[in-house]
C-alpha cells in the first residue's frame, strides 16, 4: 500500500518538492501561499528538505533568484498569488525567454482592486502569454503528482520552458483531504538529473548570456519558443502516462475527459470547480441529459487539437470561467476555445458563464443550472453569470 | 610586484574592443577590476552603458573571456546571489560580481542589494556611479549631484535650474547595512581600487562587499576626453567624493589631504556645472565639508 | 508566394542556440578605425612611469622588454594617455584618411 | 454512516479551530471513509470569531466549497454564541456540539436541533492542559454525539499533534458530554 | 491654416501631452521612450508645460504615483516601453480595477529576452487582459491626436478607465515626419475638466479606497468593469467623429477600412506596419486583386462587432501579427480576430502571419506576399512566418 | 495641557472596534498618531495586520474617520508621493501619512521609500517594526532581530537557530538619506511620540519625515498580552532599540540610561528568543552596544 | 434555468459604486464581545496619573470631569491597564457567558 | 521631384548625423513635398559610426522602414569609408556625397555611382565653427548634388536650429562643393 497522508493542497505542494528536492529555492509569503513557504522551511529545519533556501525581500527577488540559480545550473522552485505574480512578471517573462525550466506553482488568488485574499485564477491567466507552460488542477493529490511532472516536462529537452503548477487559493490550498505521497527514489528516477546545456553560466564554459540581439535572430529564438511550446503538447500527455507507469495515477494529460464518450452536450471547465462540475454532471445524467466534461488542465499550451477533437460530435457546449477578459465581457477559456474551434473550421453553439470570482463559490447547484443552459441553446449565447441569488 | 607589472601580467577579460566613448573613465575602471579579479568569474552587468557598448556581446557572440550576462535593471543582486548560492551549494568558488550603474544601483536595483545585504549574499557588487542614466541620454538619477544639469533637469534661459537635491550618500547608506565590506574607489586611484577589489574578493566569503566607483562621464558631463582622470582626481582631492572603506564595521579613510582643494577647482571643469553661480558653489562646498566631518566622526576610534 | 516550408526553414537557418547565449567567440568593434587623432610616444623622453598604461581605458599600451608601447589596434585615440604623462613623451597627431 | 455530512465549527482565533476539523478529516480517512475540510477565511487575529468546515462521507467528496447547511455546529468557545448566529443555515435534524457551563435551559437553541451535547471544556481544558484551549475536549465530545468518526483515530491523531495530555482531552472530552435529545 | 511642425513620434506625444497640460507627470527613461520624458521636462522648463513633474526612481514608481495623484483627484499622463511597463504591471493592473482614467502612451519595443530595444507590440499587447483601454496607431499625426482623445475617452462617465496609446518604437518613436498641432485651447474645450466622483482621497470627502472585499461585490464591480469595456466601445467610435468635427481628422474610432467596400479578401494589421500594408493594397488593387485592408486600432476593448461586420463579405483575409502568443504558435491579434467571428457563426478562411519581431522590418513586398497568400487559401492555413530572405 | 487631556479632547480616527489582537500595541501607535494628525489627514495602510484587521475598512464602509487607503505592500511611498504632488499643486495642506509595517517599509517597499526620501516628497511615513510579516503569519522580514524565531526561520528540535542575521538598521540608513526628519519611537513612551508626530508634522513641509516606532507583537513573539507595554519599554531600557532624532542632519539621543539594563532582561521576556543561550545573548548585548557607540558619536557636537 | 436577465441585474444590485470605495460610514467590530475578562477600576484606588488611559489600544479609557472610566464596548480585555497601573487600581475578572 | 527618392546618411556618434537627416525633412516639408527620416539605432557612444535614412517625395510616404536600396548616400567623415561599407545596397545611378580631403581618383568608389559630390568640410567646418563638426556643410553639398530640396529652406531650418554661423557653413558647402558626373 502507497503511504498517504491527510494534508491540505499547501502542504501538498510543498512535500512535492520535498521530494524533488531542489537545488535552489526562494520565496516570498502572501496569503494563500504563506504556508508552502513554512512548510519549505520547516522542513529545512528538520532535515527533510535539503536546498539551498533564499528568504528574499520580494517576490521580483524571489523570481530573479531562480533565474540566477537556474542559469547556474540548479533545479529550482518557488510558488506565489496574484500580487506576488505580478510583481515578478518583469523575471517572470523573462524566465521563459531564457528558457530556464523553473517550476512555481501558482495558488491562485484574486486580483486586487478590490483588496482581496481570496481565490481566483485572474493573476495566472492574466500572464499566460508570458511564455510559461501552465496547467491548473483539481484536488490536493494533483497538486502534488502535477508538481513532479513539473520537472519532467519543463527539463524536456524539446521543451526547456519554465512551467506553473496552478490551484485555487483556500479552496485547494486550505482544503485538507488524503493524498498519497510517492516514494522519494521513485520520484527521483522519474525525473532524473537536470544537466543544462543550452544555457549556462559557469567560468568552465564562458558564454555570454543575453548579448544583443538583431531582430532576425531575435525572431529565430522566438520560432523556438514557440515550437517548444507545441512540443509540450506532446510531452504533457506522454508525462502524465508515464507517471500512471510508475505511479498508477493519470490525469489525461493536457485535458481530462469525463462521460464524454456519448455526449451530446459538453460542459468546459479548470481547476478545483470541476469537482462540483462533475458532480452535477452525474446528476444531470441520472436525469437522462447526455451531458459531459472536458477539463482544461493546460491553458500553455493551449490543447486546441484535443479540445476540437472531444468537441467533434458535440451539439452545444458552455465554458464556465473563474475569471474575466476584461476586453471582452467574457472569461478567457471561453475566448481561447473560440478560437480552437474556429480553426476546425465548425461552429458549436456556446455559452460562456462567469462566476466565482473573488472567492465566491460556485455550488453544484450553479452547475446543473449551467448544464440546463447549455442544453437549451441554438445558437451563441452572451455571458451568464453565476451569482449568489 | 608594483602594481604596472601586476596589472601588465594580468589577462584583460572584457572584448578589446568596445564602444564606450573615446576616453571613458568606466571602460577603465571596468578592465581593471576584472584584471583583478580574473577568470573565475560570473560577471552581471545590468542595461547601462557598460551593457549598450558591448560588454554582453553581440547576437551569438560575447563580450568578455568570462561569463558574462544582462540581469534586469532592478535585479542584478537578486540573480547573483541565486547564482551564488548554487556555486556555493556544489562547493565551487566562484566571484559572482555586479559591475552596475548608479541608476541600476542606487535606484531601480536598490531594493535587490538591499535585501542581499541583509541576507549577506556572498556576491561583490561594483556600482560605477557616473551621476545618471547615460545610456538612454543622460537623464538625472538619484546618485546626481546637486545643480548639475541631465536632460530631465534642464536649466532655464537665465541659467538657472539643474538638480533641486543633493545625490543620495549610498555608500553611507550601504555601510550602514552593516555588510562584510564596503568601500569608495575613483579610477584616478588605481592602486587604491586594486587593493580595494582585492580586498572585496577576501571578504565576499563572509557576505556582501560593495565598491562605489565614481566615474565622471565624458560625454553627460561635458568633459574632454583627456582630462577623464584629471576630473575624477579632483572629485577625491577635493573632498567631493572622499575615499575610504569599512571594513567589519570600522570606518577607515584611504586618502586625507591636509589642505583639500576647493570644490570649486572641480566644478569648473564640468560643462553640467556651468551655469552655477558663486552661491551655489559655495553650498556645494558646505554641503562637502558636512559629510566629510560625518565621515571623520565615523571614522574615529 | 509566400512558401511557408521555405520560411520555416529560414527561421532556423542562423543560430544553433535555442536560448540567447553568445557562445562564438568574443565580439569585437575595431575602435581603433574611430580614432581621429594618435598617440605617438616617444621612448627617450619616457622614463617607465607606467602611468600611460595605468589609465589607457582600452588597454592599449602594454609594457614589453621594460618599454612602454602603444598597440594602435583598438586604440580610441582619446589623449589620457598624452595628458596625464608627466613627461611629454606622448604628442597626440592628426590621423589620415586611408 | 450514510450519505454526505457537513460540519459547521466556531472558534476564536488561536484556539485550533482549523487543526481540530483537520482532524476530523484525519479520522475519517482512516475510518476507512472520506472527508475533507476548509476553514473559512477571514483577517481573523487572536480572540476573533473562526468558522471551520468539514465534510464526511463513505463515498468521494468532490464539491470542495464551503458548508452552508450543516448538519452539524461544534462551539469551541462559550462566548462566541454572542458574538455570531451560530444556527445560520442549519438543517433539519441537526446535531449541536457546545462547550458551556450553563444548563440546556439556559442556552438559546434553534428549533432544527435535535439533539445537543453540552459540556465544560473551559473547565476541563484549564484542569487537564492549565489553559483554556478547547479544541481537543470538544473533538471527543463532538464524537460521542454524532459517531461519525472514529473515537480511536481522532485521539491517535491528537496525541500526535499535541500529545497525550491531549489525547487525555478527547477522552475527557468524550465521557463528559451529556448528550440531549430535543424535540 | 493649421500649424504643423517636422517631428517625430515621442516629440508628436510630448507635445499632445503639453496640448492637455495634466496635473502630474511621473516617468522614468526606457529606450525608445526616453525623449518623451525628455522633451516633457524641457517643456516644463521653458514655461510651455506647468504640470507637476515627479523624478521616479523605477516604473514601478512611476504608476504608482499617478495612482495615488489620480486618487487625489489629478489628471496624469506617463510613458513607458517594454520593460518598464513589466515592472510596473502590479501598479498597472491596479489603475484599472480601481478605474483611474491615467492615459500612458507605450512606445513599444520588444521584450527581453534576447536583449534589444528595438520595435514590437508584444510588451503591451502581452498585458491587454490588465483591464486598459489599449490603442494602436499608424503614424505620428495619430500619436498626437489619439494621446487627446485618450483623455476624453478615459475620463467620460460611462468608461471611467485607464488607457494605452501604443505607437511602434523607431519606427514612429524616431521617425520624423509632418504633424499639424493643434491649439491648446481647443483642446481644452474638447477635453474639458476632471471632475472624479467615483473614487477620491480628500479629508474634504473621507472615504476609504479599496476595503476589504467580500465575493459577491467584487464580482459586481469585475461586471461594471466589464460593462465600462463595452461602453468604451461607442465612445471611441463617437469621440473620433467630435474629434474630427472639432480638428478635421478622423480615424474611423475602432477600425479603420481601408478600400474594404468592394473587397473579397482582407488583410488585418495594427499599428506603424498599416502603411506598408496600405501601400501593397494599393498595388495589389492595381493588378485587380479585390484586397481591402483593416486596420485594429481598438485593442480593447476588442471590436468585435465592427470586426465581424467588416468581414461579413470576405472570402479570406489574413492577419499580420508583430507579435506572438507562446501558447498558440500565432500571434494575438489573430487568436481574438477567430473568438469574434466564431460568434458571428460563420467561418471565413484565414491565414496568420508572425513578422516584424525584435525590430524586424516589415516590407512592402512582404505584404505583398502576404496578400498572394490570402488569395490563395480555401480553408484555414497555419502560422507564416514573414522574414528577410 | 498636558499629554493626556491632549490626547484625550482629541478625536479617535480610526473605527472603535477593529480585530487587532488583544493587547496589540500597533493598534495603539495608530490610534496615538492619528491622534495628532488629525481628520486633515490622507492615510495609507499598506497590507498588513493593520489592513488585515479593518482599517481601511470593509466592502462599502470605512475603517477609519478620514480617507484611508490600501497602498501596495510595494508602493506607499510613492503613492503618497502622488497624492501631495497634487495637494501642493492645488495648495492645499493636507497630511500625507503613510503607517505600514516593517515589511511594507523595509523589504517590498523600501525602493519607493527611498526614492521619496532623495526626492524630498512632502510626506510623512510612519514604519511600525514589529520584526517580521504579521498579517501572513510571522515570517523572517529584515527587520527580524537575530537569533529570533520565526515561522522561516524555525529553531531545530536541538533548539538551534533563528534568524542568522540582524535587523537591518533602518532607523540609521534613512537618517543617511538626509531627509528632513528621522525619529525612532516606542508605544511606552506616548509623550516623546506625540512630540515626534509633531515635529514630524512640522517638518513635513521640507521634505520626508520618517518615524519608526519599534512594536513588540504579542501574538507573533510570543509575549503575555498585558505586558505589551512592559516589553516595549524594557526595548528601549536596554538600548536594544534607542530613541533618537535626527533634525536637519543633527543626531540627537531622546533616552539616555546611566546604567542600561541588559539586553537579556529584553530577551527573555519573549517567546520568539526563548531558546537562546548564554553566548547567542552575550552576541546581542555586543551588537546592541557597538550600535550604541556608533550613535553616540553620530550624536556628538 | 438560469434566467441572464436577473442573473444582471443580480451583478448591480448591492453597491452603488462603481470603483471599491468604503463610503457608506464607519465598519466596526463588536470587539467587546471578545473579552473573556473584564477589568474593573476602583476610583479609590486610582490617583488619576492617566496612564491607563494612554496606553489602552483600543481606547476604552476616558478621562470625564477628572476621573477615569473604562467604557466596556470595545474593550478587548487584554488587561494592558491592569498590568501598568502604578497603583493596583484596576483588577480583571472573569467575563461571564450571556 | 519624381517619385521617391531614399537617402542614407553615414557620420559619427556625436556628429549630429540624425539631425541633419530630419532637416532634410522639415525642408522637403516646407518645399510643399513630403518627407520621412529613421535613424537606425544601435548603441553607439561618441565617436562610433551611426547611420540615418531619409525619405523625399511628391506624393505622401507611408512605409516607414528603414532605407535598404538608397539612391543618394551621404558620407559625413572622412575617416568612415575605412570602417563601414557605404555602398551597400546602393541602387544604380545614386549619388554620393562626401566629405574629403582627398581627389576623387584616390577614393574607391562603387560604379553603381553616377554623381560624385566632394568636400573638405572637416575644414570648412574648423574654419567656420572651430569644431570638426561638418552636418551642416554636408547638407550644403547635398542640396547641390541632388536639387531634392532647397537650399533656402535646409539654410533656414539649420540657422533655426544652430544659428546663423551653421547656416553660412550650409552655404558654403553649397558653394564649395565639386561635382562629378561618373560613367
Ligand atoms: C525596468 C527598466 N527600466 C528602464 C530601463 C532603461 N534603461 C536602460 S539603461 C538605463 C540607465 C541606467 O543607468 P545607470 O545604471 O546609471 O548606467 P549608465 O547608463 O549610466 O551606465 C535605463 C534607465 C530598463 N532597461 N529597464
Ligand atoms: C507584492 C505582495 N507580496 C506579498 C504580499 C502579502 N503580504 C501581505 S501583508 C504582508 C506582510 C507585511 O508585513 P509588515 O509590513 O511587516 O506588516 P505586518 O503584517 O507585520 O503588520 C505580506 C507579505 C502582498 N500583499 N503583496
Ligand atoms: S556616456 Fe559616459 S559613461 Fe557612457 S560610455 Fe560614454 S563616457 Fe562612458
Ligand atoms: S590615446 Fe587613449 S586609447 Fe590611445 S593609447 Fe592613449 S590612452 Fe589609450
Ligand atoms: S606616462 Fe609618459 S613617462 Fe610614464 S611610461 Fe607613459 S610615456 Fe613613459
Ligand atoms: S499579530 Fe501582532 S502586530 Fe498583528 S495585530 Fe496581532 S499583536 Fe498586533
Ligand atoms: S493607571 Fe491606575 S492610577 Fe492611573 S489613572 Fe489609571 S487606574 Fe488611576
Ligand atoms: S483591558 Fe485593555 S482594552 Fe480593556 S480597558 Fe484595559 S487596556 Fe483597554
Ligand atoms: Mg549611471
Ligand atoms: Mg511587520
Amino acid at each position: 500500500m502507497q503511504e498517504f497522508d491527510v494534508i491540505n493542497g499547501n502542504k501538498a505542494a510543498a512535500i512535492a518538492a520535498a521530494l524533488v528536492n531542489p537545488d535552489v529555492i526562494a520565496a516570498y509569503p502572501i496569503t494563500p501561499q504563506t504556508p508552502v513557504v513554512e512548510y519549505l522551511t520547516q522542513f529545512a529545519a528538520d532535515g527533510v528538505l535539503k536546498s539551498s533556501m533564499s528568504e528574499v525581500e520580494s517576490e521580483l527577488s524571489a523570481m530573479s533568484v531562480l533565474t540566477g540559480a537556474s542559469l547556474a545550473g540548479a533545479r529550482t522552485f518557488t510558488a506565489t498569488s496574484s500580487q506576488g505574480l505580478s510583481l515578478m512578471y518583469e523575471p517572470y517573462f523573462r524566465a521563459s525567454t531564457l528558457r530556464l525550466p523553473i517550476v512555481m506553482a501558482i495558488v491562485n488568488r484574486e486580483m486586487i482592486s478590490p483588496q482581496t485574499v481570496w481565490g481566483g485564477p485572474q493573476d495566472s491567466i492574466s500572464v499566460r502569454d508570458a511564455g510559461w507552460l501552465q496547467i491548473y488542477v483539481e484536488d490536493n493529490q494533483e497538486i502534488l503528482d502535477m508538481i513532479i511532472q513539473a520537472y519532467k516536462i519543463a527539463e524536456n529537452k524539446d521543451v526547456l520552458l519554465p512551467i506553473n503548477i496552478c490551484y485555487d487559493g483556500f479552496y485547494l490550498s486550505h482544503m485538507t483531504e488524503k493524498v498519497f505521497i510517492p516514494e522519494q527514489e521513485k520520484v527521483a528516477k522519474f525525473i532524473g538529473k537536470y544537466n543544462p546545456e543550452h544555457i549556462i553560466l559557469d567560468p568552465k564554459r564562458p558564454m555570454a548570456v543575453d548579448p544583443l540581439t538583431n531582430g532576425d535572430l531575435l525572431m529565430e529564438y522566438r520560432y523556438k519558443h514557440l515550437k517548444s511550446q507545441q512540443n509540450a503538447l506532446k510531452v504533457i500527455d506522454e508525462t502524465d502516462s508515464e507517471f500512471e507507469y510508475l505511479f498508477g495515477r493519470s490525469y489525461g494529460g493536457l485535458i481530462e475527459e469525463y462521460r464524454m464518450e456519448d455526449a451530446e452536450i459538453a460542459i468546459l471547465v479548470m481547476g478545483s470547480l470541476t469537482g462540483a462540475a462533475k458532480e452535477a454532471v452525474d446528476i444531470k445524467r441520472k436525469k437522462g441529459v447526455k451531458i459531459g466534461l472536458i477539463k482544461v488542465r493546460a491553458l500553455r499550451p493551449f490543447p486546441k487539437e484535443r479540445i476540437i477533437k472531444a468537441l467533434g460530435k458535440i451539439r452545444a457546449f458552455g465554458v464556465v470561467d473563474r475569471n474575466v477578459s476584461f476586453g471582452w465581457n467574457t472569461g478567457v477559456v471561453y475566448q481561447e476555445v473560440k478560437s480552437a474551434l474556429y480553426e476546425s473550421g465548425k461552429i458549436v453553439p456556446s455559452v460562456p458563464f462567469v462566476g466565482g470570482l473573488g472567492g465566491e463559490d460556485i455550488t453544484v447547484k450553479m452547475m446543473i443550472e449551467s448544464i440546463d443552459k447549455i442544453n437549451s441553446i441554438e445558437k451563441n449565447h452572451n455571458t451568464v453569470w453565476l451569482t449568489r441569488e | 610586484m608594483n602594481i604596472i607589472d601586476k596589472l601588465n601580467s594580468k589577462e584583460d577579460m572584457i572584448s578589446p574592443g568596445i564602444s564606450a566613448c573615446i576616453g571613458c573613465n568606466v571602460e577603465l575602471t571596468l578592465r581593471t577590476c576584472m584584471k583583478v579579479l580574473g577568470p573565475n568569474t560570473i560577471l552581471a552587468i545590468p542595461p547601462g552603458c557598460m551593457g549598450g557598448v558591448g560588454v554582453v556581446g553581440w547576437d551569438m557572440m560575447s563580450g568578455a573571456n568570462c561569463p558574462v550576462f544582462f540581469p534586469l535593471l532592478d535585479n542584478p543582486a537578486s540573480m547573483l546571489a541565486g547564482i551564488k548560492l548554487y556555486y556555493e551549494r556544489i562547493g565551487r568558488k566562484v566571484n559572482v560580481v555586479a559591475f552596475a550603474g548608479d541608476g541600476a544601483t542606487v535606484d531601480a536595483g536598490f531594493q535587490c542589494l538591499s535585501g542581499a545585504a541583509e541576507r549577506g549574499d556572498k556576491i561583490i557588487y561594483i556600482c560605477y556611479d557616473n551621476e545618471g542614466y547615460m545610456n538612454t541620454g543622460y537623464q538625472r538619477s538619484s546618485a546626481t549631484s546637486k545643480y548639475s544639469w541631465t536632460s530631465t533637469t534642464p536649466v532655464s534661459t537665465e541659467g538657472r535650474g539643474g538638480k533641486k537635491e543633493h545625490k543620495k550618500d549610498f555608500p553611507m547608506i550601504m555601510a550602514m547595512h552593516d555588510i562584510a565590506y564596503m568601500a569608495t574607489c575613483s579610477p584616478a586611484f588605481i592602486q587604491d581600487m586594486v587593493r580595494k577589489i582585492e580586498k572585496a574578493m577576501e571578504k565576499q566569503e563572509k557576505g556582501l562587499a560593495y565598491i562605489h566607483v565614481f566615474n565622471p562621464c565624458l560625454t553627460g558631463w561635458g568633459i574632454k576626453a583627456e582630462e577623464s582622470i584629471e576630473v575624477s582626481r579632483l572629485s577625491v582631492e577635493t573632498n567631493f567624493f572622499p575615499l575610504y572603506e569599512v571594513i567589519d564595521g570600522q570606518f577607515k579613510i584611504n586618502k586625507e589631504y591636509k589642505n583639500p582643494k576647493p570644490v570649486k577647482d572641480y566644478l569648473t571643469k564640468i560643462k553640467k556645472y556651468s551655469h552655477l553661480n558663486e552661491e551655489e558653489i559655495e553650498e556645494i562646498q558646505e554641503i562637502v565639508d558636512e559629510k566629510w566631518d560625518r565621515l571623520k566622526k565615523l571614522a574615529s576610534l | 508566394m509566400i512558401n511557408v516550408e521555405e520560411r520555416v526553414a529560414l527561421m532556423e537557418f542562423k543560430s544553433k542556440y535555442i536560448a540567447p547565449v553568445g557562445a562564438d567567440g568574443v565580439y569585437v568593434i575595431n575602435t581603433g578605425d574611430w580614432r581621429t587623432v594618435r598617440p605617438v610616444l616617444d621612448q627617450d623622453k619616457c622614463i617607465k612611469c607606467g602611468i600611460c598604461f595605468m589609465y589607457c581605458p582600452v588597454n592599449s599600451i602594454v609594457k614589453e622588454d621594460g618599454k612602454f608601447i602603444i598597440k594602435y589596434d583598438y586604440c580610441k585615440g582619446c589623449g589620457i594617455c598624452a595628458h596625464e604623462c608627466k613627461s611629454d613623451a606622448i604628442i597626440m597627431i592628426q590621423e589620415a584618411e586611408k | 454512516m450514510d450519505g454526505l455530512k457537513e460540519i459547521r465549527l466556531h472558534g476564536r482565533g488561536g484556539l485550533g479551530t482549523v487543526k481540530a476539523a483537520e482532524t476530523l478529516v484525519y479520522a475519517a480517512v482512516m475510518d476507512g471513509i472520506y472527508g475533507n475540510s476548509i476553514p473559512f477565511f477571514g483577517f481573523e487575529r487572536q480572540g476573533a470569531p473562526v468558522t471551520s468546515f468539514v465534510r464526511i462521507s463513505d463515498k468521494p467528496i468532490r464539491p470542495k466549497n464551503r458548508v452552508y447547511n450543516p448538519h452539524a455546529i461544534v462551539v469551541l468557545e462559550p462566548t462566541i454564541m454572542n458574538a455570531v448566529n451560530v444556527f445560520e443555515g442549519v438543517e433539519e435534524g441537526s446535531t449541536l456540539v457546545l462547550n458551556t457551563a450553563l444548563k440546556p435551559d439556559k442556552i438559546d437553541i434553534d428549533p432544527k436541533i435535535k439533539t445537543l451535547a453540552i459540556i465544560d471544556a473551559n473547565k476541563i481544558a484549564l484542569e487537564l492542559l492549565g489553559r483554556p484551549i478547547t479544541n481537543t475536549v470538544m473533538l471527543g465530545a463532538f464524537v460521542k454525539a454524532t459517531g461519525w468518526v472514529s473515537l480511536k483515530n481522532v485521539a491517535e491523531k491528537v496525541e500526535e499533534l499535541w500529545g497525550a495530555k491531549n489525547r487525555e482531552a478527547v477522552m475527557k472530552g468524550f465521557e463528559e458530554a451529556v448528550i440531549y435529545h430535543l424535540k
